[in-house]
């Protein structure tokens, strides 16, 4: 556990607190069961809202607390404990970000304090049904008269149902990194809709199609030169939130397991007691020790807006991923039979665990980035 | 094996019938282990129609007796045939629980009546078997098991509740371990024959992970059973039970290294560079380890059964043989969830194609190879003490 | 810490005397686990300078109390003295079995006469001392120890034999366990002090695999003890070894991440491909994990001080790190080897640089670190237990 | 095991045999305190060759018994069990591999017939002083009238002080594997001298000068545009070789471990009975399965001179120095400090695991050669 000042120490808790009251696993299983069109639990989301989480970004002068990433990180490693959905790392993070780093004052002043109130939602769409790659972003802005017109798909956008705007990222010129323009779309822009996808861990996604969608210049956030560093800034921002709740599911998941091994028994004896799984429980707890080190490492250098932020945020982000995915097969492997049922949780944990580490970057993704980055 | 060689004899018979008679629909889509069940199979016309042609050839038991349904192949000739369907990704229709278990534990152990009585329905694929093992609680401590099973004279009396009983469901006889001594742990237990349309059997099925439901929890509520269903003598159950879980651990890491090789998949979704090579150099460098380990893997199978064949016994090889299979299933179903990206995450529905949702259900499932069949954990005991002779550990029995 | 800030106190303080005092020569050059000897170390001029000037700084035990010998930093400048040698490749010349061990010990459970008799000498560097513990047979189980130790009134008669005693041949003193009461194992164990100019004690070294020979058996043939060398209470010395253990593992995963970047080495050996990337993929994706779970370690060992610092306890972690701490020490010899490929292999003479032999050497070496200061094994044990609060193995004591 | 034919059986019986009998670890030992100017015991070699194995790969018309890859590679398997060191694999195999493969009449009638009988020792001389990479050769064969001029260093040359004549690698044109020339050249040859490497695991190599050393175009093995493609067949029959080699050492290495397992007691049971070890004993007996089959496959398919033998090889030689260097570390880490002290033979598989990794590409150099040939 990082050192934390009074009020960070205060957040985690009341985070912890709202998780095992309001929001354990059986929440996630009610909204599964209750499906609602947004993918998560309106209520459960207005009630984060309340407590000004979802503003925990914002600037003051928005109506947000400004609380910094250690802070969001600290709830968001507790939303993760018992995989709770919500739009607060999709909207609260990445949308804020991108509004922070790229929006003109105009569109701050109308988007981020409704943000901040959890009234309205606006994430990022990239992803183009692949694997993701920020650099060969496809989907085509071109010119037209003052403005732009859009057309493509993106898939899967996360919290994309329940948006009420898209910062969209599109191709403007040339290829690679540099041609990549970000736009601001709300929902109800003509040409644009949206279905929902169904995938394995059950939270809200969207397919969307821009069928000819056109917009101004002021729908551009930063310029179209800077739109590719301006993304990675934004995604740096969001893998390091996903991260920190990464860390919480595969905390929980571990801490369920060794729960299970001081209280199963097999051959007569707790099947804790075993040296092989004694072994391989240890070195779970030692990936997590490492986790843990780099997830805060990462949340504080995009607190001081570190140089060596990018490289922090890759190394969180890959070894979550290495985390999270072995303590869930664990979760199963030590459960047995019983880790296999769609009744027992293990299995949400390990969903969970394929969604996040795809999510901006898979384990692999993000070691060979660190690699470039460190100049390997 | 180069294949550079025209086949000859068996082989070339052997090819020849399968080209024209496997539809290629068929092709690598079985085994589907998670769904894996006759009801899921027979509702395709081209697997109906595999499954007779295979049933009148006689090949989908084709190592056992013409008396019982089989085509009386020896091992050499069976080997090529399993060779031959690997070709061209065909497989067995037949081979599901009864032919990979209750079979050959029948043909060791079983009177000529009940040989005469079961087996050639196992061969034609047209009665379904299911293991009744587990018990809740139980877990991979089989022999802790409770299912009271009493002598009424003319008829057994069963009264139990078993679990993770593959296929209860749609199957017409259950194979089942009973207690037939409650003084003896392993020598109080029996196993059984029970016809799955007797009054007092239930079923229900245990939706998995994966979103499939072919396991169920099984009860027996006063199941009167004739003397006839007893295979072996009572009390000695267990010492059959080991024998028909090897022939179980045996057929589960067979065909782990089948399958498609990823590479075509790889090269499309991940790109090449300009020097041809798959452009993401982390992933490339594990899809190599992994095409390695199944080659690799699969050449011990084949060198495994060319010395069972020349009389080298392959038993201590089983519990590795399972573990390795697992290991090289998994790590494939890892890889291809990789390769599909976001691609790989669906569910259900539009926005994935169907091999896509058929990845991410596969890797959910894989979790249970090293689960089932006794865990990882199991074989890794069982190979230390009989594979390598390493002293028991202290544990209470 | 960006480092893009210039520093201010103490950290310019430090920085600045470093600069000015440590011998270039020496840059990332100790520890040399492998000869890491006073013997060696002491044959090298700048390295006898640099230990002067340290002491004369007081910087060696920059924690103690001044009485002692110390500087009477805080924690905080303590761990700022270390990032500020870390930096430049410097190290503490102090930084011996004596000062790692003993000190932290003596400073909790040892009388004013023995901290005031001691640690001055190893504050300074001049006194080297060795630590008595393992003894032949025992290995893991040192509990089992046999050197017995009877009271004979106006002194201790000690007799036995240990192993293992690093740098026993160099050493002027040891801190050793021995039995005084033969009637129970943890409960009748002392904590002895020895000097090892004392008639009776020889001491042989053993010859390793990497051709160091800085362990060495000790024979104890009848040596007589003043009694005040008793540390702690008779009978009560398991404890303070299990403590003394404690700063011995922490000592130990202190470091393993250090040393310069491969990447230099890698880029000369390896070469790199037209996008400037090392040029075999294979080993470039090793490299990287290994790069990064270095930087993991070293953020670790960071949190954990900066949290003792605020009052965390860090005890529970210590186990783990120590076999963390040994997996990215053997990882990076491991892959040294590999970037020298044939130039890696040699042990002596000609046709090898320096650094090549000492990669070899310091390869051979680097598998005693999952071995000594508790084994890899012992240490997953104790974390199982203790950190992870799982059951105990029903292990037959 | 293979199935093998009875005469396979008997000659690799009467290779357990002799090794048990006369080549014991403690001749190794020996070897190594006498340290002959060869690098390995003459005595010991004279008694192999008495025996048919020096020729055993010769024809029949030169004097050897022709007797295939598997053959010699059961004998360098029983060989590798006790660290045998010999120019069985670097003479017997890979000198007779180049003469049979590339050599005229000429030059097979002077050298196989002395090669069979153990009179000469033939070797390739190939390294230069860093990693394994066959088209990287650097050592430069210039045109010099109707002959060649070499100048440079070959480096380690395995039992180069014991060679009668090298087969000299040079670069004879370009870069990459084209431009690739082998040359025949005695060890009297003027302008030749070498001295002796001494090298971890102890055995014989060299450290070659060739200053100016002129060959006739007779000298030349195979032609100049194919010498690449011929010392990659020669390689893989020496990789192969010391594949089967390396299996034997990983195989010993591991029943030694096994026996000190059920021998030694810690903690009042005997070590043997810890499940954590019990576990990690199973998984190297796993690799040495899979190793197995990988180098009998690879040396059966060298016999076939089938089309997938140099993958078969490269899978070969990658496992086994896996799971060489897996089984000799556990070796060394499962007994403890014993393990590391030079008296124990703990340390010596632990040596030649790394100079027989290295040997004619490391793992890490075959994964990536197997991958570019499947397509990678």
């Amino acid at each position: 556990m990082a050192v934390l000042t009074e009020e960070q120490a205060l957040l985690r808790d009341m985070a912890a607190e709202w998780v095992a009251d309001r929001a354990p696993v059986t929440a996630l299983r009610r909204m599964l069961h209750e499906a609602p069109g947004t993918g998560y639990d309106p209520a459960l989301f207005a009630d984060m809202a309340a407590m000004g989480w979802a503003g925990i970004l914002v600037p003051e002068e928005h109506g947000g607390s400004d609380f910094g990433f250690v802070g969001v990180g600290l709830i968001l490693e507790q939303l993760g404990r018992t995989l709770v959905a919500s739009p607060l790392l999709s909207s609260g993070l990445v949308g804020v970000s991108a509004l922070s780093l790229g929006a003109g004052a105009v569109q701050q002043a109308a988007w981020l304090p409704r943000i901040a109130t959890g009234e309205a939602v606006v994430v990022l769409a990239l992803e183009e049904e692949g694997r993701h790659d920020p650099s060969r972003i496809a989907l085509a802005a071109t010119r037209e008269g003052e403005g732009w017109r859009l057309v493509g798909v993106k898939a899967p956008v996360p919290d994309g149902m329940a948006a009420d705007a898209f910062v969209v990222a599109a191709r403007v010129a040339g290829d690679g990194r540099d041609g990549i323009g970000l736009f601001l779309i709300p929902s109800d822009a003509p040409g644009l809709s949206r279905e929902p996808l169904a995938r394995i861990d059950g939270r809200g996604a969207a397919r969307l199609r821009l069928d000819r969608v056109t917009v101004g210049d002021d729908a551009m956030l930063g310029g179209a030169e800077t739109g590719g560093a301006l993304l990675d800034h934004i995604l740096d921002r969001g893998r390091a939130g996903l991260a920190a709740e990464m860390l919480g599911s595969a905390t929980q998941a571990f801490e369920t397991t060794i729960d299970y091994l001081g209280t199963r028994t097999q051959f007569g004896q707790l099947i804790g007691s075993f040296q092989a799984l004694q072994h391989r429980a240890v070195g779970m707890y030692a990936e997590l020790v490492l986790t843990r080190s780099a997830v805060e490492a990462a949340l504080a250098a995009l607190d001081a807006d570190s140089a060596d932020a990018p490289m922090l945020v890759s190394l969180a982000k890959a070894l979550a991923g290495e985390t999270l995915h072995r303590v869930a097969r664990e979760m199963v492997q030590m459960h047995g039979g019983i880790g296999m049922t769609e009744e027992h949780d293990a299995g949400l944990y390990l969903k969970r665990a394929a969604v996040a580490d795809a999510t901006w970057g898979s384990s692999a993704f993000h070691r060979e980035r660190y690699g470039r980055l460190a100049g390997y | 094996m180069t294949g550079s060689d025209a086949p000859a004899g068996f082989r070339a018979e052997a090819r020849a019938w399968l080209e024209a008679n496997f539809p290629p629909s068929l092709a690598y889509r079985n085994p589907v282990p998670y769904q894996n069940d006759a009801a899921f199979a027979e509702a395709d016309a081209d697997w109906q129609v595999w499954r007779d042609r295979m049933a009148a050839q006689r090949w989908g038991a084709p190592g056992w007796p013409v008396v019982y349904g089989g085509a009386g192949l020896d091992a050499g000739d069976v080997r090529i045939l399993a060779e031959e369907m690997a070709r061209i990704g065909a497989f067995n229709p037949m081979k599901m629980t009864g032919y990979t278990m209750l079979g050959p534990t029948l043909l060791e152990y079983g009177t000529d009546a009940q040989k005469a009585a079961h087996l050639p329905g196992i061969a034609a694929g047209r009665v379904r078997w299911c293991q009744g093992f587990s018990e809740p609680g139980a877990g991979s401590d089989l022999a802790s098991l409770q299912t009271r099973c009493t002598d009424e004279g003319d008829h057994w009396l069963v009264e139990g509740q078993k679990v993770w009983t593959s296929g209860a469901n749609h199957a017409d006889w259950c194979f089942a371990l009973v207690r037939t001594d409650t003084s003896a742990k392993q020598r109080g237990i029996s196993f059984l024959l029970i016809d799955m349309t007797t009054p007092g059997v239930e079923t229900r099925p245990i939706t998995l992970i994966s979103g499939s439901s072919h396991f169920c929890e099984m009860f027996l509520n006063a199941v009167r059973v004739p003397k006839d269903n007893l295979v072996g003598r009572i009390n000695e159950g267990w010492g059959i039970a080991k024998r028909l879980l090897q022939f179980e651990r045996d057929s589960l890491s067979e065909g782990r290294g089948g399958g498609a090789s990823l590479l075509p998949l790889a090269r499309e979704r991940l790109g090449v560079d300009a020097q041809g090579r798959i452009a993401e150099p982390d992933v490339r460098a594990r899809l190599i380890r992994h095409a390695m380990r199944v080659q690799a893997y699969n050449l011990t199978r084949a060198r495994i059964g060319a010395g069972i064949k020349a009389g080298i016994p392959g038993d201590a090889m089983v519990p590795v043989l399972k573990n390795l299979g697992s290991d090289v299933a998994q790590d494939r179903a890892d890889l291809m969830l990789e390769l599909l990206g976001e691609q790989g995450l669906g569910w259900t529905g539009q926005g994935y194609g169907e091999t896509e949702i058929e990845a991410a259900r596969q890797w959910l499932h894989s979790r249970a190879f090293s689960i089932y069949g006794g865990s990882y954990e199991i074989q890794n005991n069982i190979a230390a003490k009989r594979t390598l002779g390493l002293p028991d550990a202290p544990v209470r029995k």
